[in-house]
């Protein structure tokens, strides 16, 4: 019970901090627009078939965007070392994890939901029909990028050259999530929509896996 | 037998990286030895000094 | 040390008497013929960097739960074997798939998932050289060992199942191997999961005696 | 000056009716350091520490930088974890771990939030009743209740140490670990630090602080201390008097 009521604590705290200075969420969306745009160049998205293409560039767009965002998110509670105000106040360590996720997924999806509009506007694809499945496969896979990011931040805000290291561990690991994700975007873009499920099956697989691996090993990356 | 050559520089290259492991981690841990040999000496040196 | 000259001497007795099966007494295979071989140091190879990188996720745990450098020595020794022999699998891949289908790398499920595997844990070497503490380099890369392996199950589940929606003609291992055939690949596999202990047993001794180094010099710094 | 250690038998006033933190229980309590080590990687940060301090003790903590006094406060508010050796809680039911308050170098707060915030935040963390009510007493007892809905960020060095401290006493802790409270604050927050302590001290706590040298905290404490390279070399219940405890911990 203490874990939930620490859980929404510092979920308001987190989201508190984040619409107060607004920079994360603006240069996230920013970037992802950016890479968006430069993949719609380079790959010239209307002349080869956008359906196969288009999703995974959209995916792969998210997974650079978000190896980017969540580097400062264990970064930021070492000034003035308020991890270790945290870690004295709280009963479960897992609440200082499982907020933060559940922060970076909100995060993830409004990037999302800014990125979706641009993306069937720069491959014309039509969106509107499939959206709330779209959104679905949205949500296990930010769950999926999320819970590994967060764990990932923990562990190179401790390391030198934490810029790169971030990237350099995330997005290896997040190759059945692109797979999935990009695969399961695809089956719904197509001609005739069908929502995969062995692919959703395979992303709440992943989730689940390292929310459990995040929940038995997390609070030892908190030790000193 | 025309592709043997592709079979021997697979095999070659294979057992390669194996003794290029192994080699490297030997000529590290021989020089280790070394460091700890001359470490041990100086020990007994300055433990003969205490004396 | 006579024990690990022993079983040095072994291994390399068991490798030569692989490569002998795999050239003699192996037959040609009829579609691809001489170039097949070379399946007999890959496919293995790729097996046993599999189980070096579970040894090393045994080590991993291990380290969280008790804290002993020893688990953690053990879980990068074989972190690097495992590297080692995936660099071997990424290597004889394209040698083999040159003459036999024309191409230098096929995206292959096995093949695809090896690269992943691969990246993962040159990643986690690399990790390990960004962080100076010893203990907080050992814990942080403890965790990280252990979530790199949960990904391994489902690269390869998800790789697999990627290339059966994408079925693709070059198919890398054979998979009607007749008995003689199979019996040389169960040696090679067994000769090379000797020669993995023997890799690891030897990488680990040299981080024992890094570690008795460093308590010597505290010693001495001490008097 | 000196003042002995009160008799743990006395009345006490304000903390004994505090109503326990969940498991934590607010009475003061005494702590046993035994065989303390704590190394990172090849550096001793706390070499076979061996420290008993009494529920109700104020211990002043000195020795050159690098000495241990913070991983040894750490240690003790179980922040870190010592390699070896073992900290243990004397006079309570074994397992049980009294609240601890500690206040380090880093004002462990968040500049983004404003001081209310700050405290409502942790007073929730920690479970205590009515956060928003103990969160305005503190406030008030920092004499920070004016500034109360500004950013910890528009805050000078003084505020914010006294935000700290009164973070730190927001679960009412029995034990309190104070890490150099006195460096960089300006005379009247200095006057302030002082009756504070004092009065947390008359109040039954066992305080630790660590000092550099003599100073207007030192003369509040009941017992003196001296770490050097990760051991005790001095200690005023050893027999060691204060001077000679202070006056080769500045060498």
């Amino acid at each position: 019970m203490r874990l939930l009521a620490n859980t929404t604590a510092l979920l308001g705290k987190e989201l508190q901090t984040e619409f107060r200075s607004r920079e994360l969420l603006i240069t996230t969306m920013f970037f992802v627009l950016t890479v968006i745009a430069l993949f719609s160049i380079t790959f010239d998205a209307a002349v080869s078939d956008p359906k196969n293409v288009g999703p995974g560039l959209l995916w792969l767009a998210i997974l650079f965007s978000s190896s980017l965002m969540l580097q400062p998110c264990f970064l930021k509670e070492r000034t003035n070392d308020t991890l270790s105000a945290l870690r004295l106040s709280v009963g479960d360590p897992f609440a200082i994890f499982l907020a933060k996720l559940v922060a970076n997924v909100c995060l993830l999806l409004i990037t999302e939901l800014l990125a979706l509009p641009i993306f069937a506007v720069f491959f014309n694809v039509k969106i509107m029909r499939v959206f709330p499945q779209l959104m679905l496969v949205f949500l296990l896979g930010s769950i999926g990028i999320a819970v590994t990011g967060t764990a990932l931040s923990a562990i190179s805000s401790q390391a030198r050259m934490r810029e790169l290291l971030l990237p350099m561990l995330l997005l290896p690991l997040l190759v059945p999530i692109l797979l999935a994700s990009t695969e399961a975007t695809v089956a719904l873009l197509g001609e005739n929509p069908a929502l995969r499920l062995d692919w959703m099956a395979i992303l709440a697989a992943f989730d689940l896996v390292f929310l459990t691996a995040l929940w038995l090993f997390g609070e030892y990356l908190l030790e000193e | 037998m025309k592709n043997l050559d592709s079979v021997f520089a697979a095999y070659l290259i294979g057992w390669g990286i194996f003794f290029v492991f192994s080699l490297s981690v030997a000529r590290r841990a021989a020089g280790l030895k070394e460091e700890l040999g001359r470490l041990k000496e100086r020990l007994q040196d300055s433990a003969r000094q205490g004396k | 040390m006579a024990k690990t000259g022993v079983y040095t001497f072994l291994v390399c007795v068991l490798m030569g008497v692989t490569a002998y099966a795999s050239f003699y007494i192996a037959p040609t295979e009829s579609t691809m013929g001489l170039v097949q071989r070379i399946f007999y140091l890959h496919a293995p190879s790729g097996m046993v960097s599999l189980m070096a990188f579970m040894i090393s996720c045994i080590g991993s745990v291990a380290y969280i739960l008790t804290r002993k450098p020893k688990w953690d020595w053990l879980a990068v020794s074989s972190a690097e074997v495992g590297v080692a022999f995936c660099t071997v699998v990424l290597l004889t891949g394209p040698i083999w798939a040159h003459p036999a289908w024309g191409v230098w790398w096929a995206w292959d499920a096995r093949l695809t998932s090896t690269l992943v595997l691969w990246l993962l844990y040159v990643a986690f070497l690399i990790l390990r050289t960004m962080i100076d503490d010893a203990d907080r380099r050992a814990l942080v890369s403890a965790f990280f060992g252990v979530f790199t392996f949960l990904d391994v199950p489902l690269v390869y589940g998800s790789i697999w199942w990627w290339r059966t929606q994408h079925p693709q003609p070059v198919v890398f291992t054979s998979a009607g191997l007749d008995p003689t055939m199979r019996k040389v690949f169960y040696l090679s596999w067994l000769s090379l999961t000797c020669l993995m202990a023997l890799l690891i047993r030897q990488r680990y001794e040299l981080e024992s005696s890094r570690e008795e180094l460093r308590t010597l010099e505290q010693e001495l710094e001490a008097t | 000056m000196r003042r002995n250690a009160r008799a743990p038998s006395e009345s006490c006033e304000t903390w004994c009716e505090a109503d326990a933190v969940s498991e934590r229980i607010g009475r003061p309590a005494g702590l046993k350091f035994t065989k303390i080590e704590k190394r990172f990687g090849s550096l001793y940060a706390l070499r076979r520490l061996d420290l008993e301090i009494a529920p109700g003790e104020c211990v002043a903590l000195t020795g050159r930088n690098g000495s241990g006094k913070t991983t040894l406060l750490r240690v003790a508010s179980q922040l870190t974890r010592p390699t070896r050796g073992e900290l243990s809680f004397p006079g309570l039911k074994d397992g049980a771990v009294p609240a601890i308050g500690y206040v380090a170098h880093a004002i462990m707060l968040y500049e983004e939030l404003t001081a209310e915030e700050n405290l409502q935040l942790f007073g929730r963390l920690l479970g205590i009743a009515e956060p928003r009510r103990r969160a305005l007493e503190l406030l008030e007892s920092a004499n920070l209740a004016t500034r109360a809905t500004s950013l910890v960020r528009t805050f000078s060095r003084g505020m914010k140490q006294r935000l700290a401290i009164a973070r730190a006493l927001l679960s009412d802790p029995g034990v309190l670990m104070l890490d150099e409270p006195a460096t960089g604050l300006d005379t009247e927050s200095m006057a302030w630090l002082r009756n504070r302590i004092r009065e947390l001290r008359d109040q039954g706590r066992t305080i630790v602080m660590s000092v550099h040298g003599e100073s207007a905290l030192s003369q509040l404490a009941t017992r003196a201390a001296r770490l050097d390279a990760g051991t005790l070399v001095a200690d005023t219940r050893g027999g060691a008097t204060f001077q000679s405890v202070f006056a080769v911990g500045e060498a």
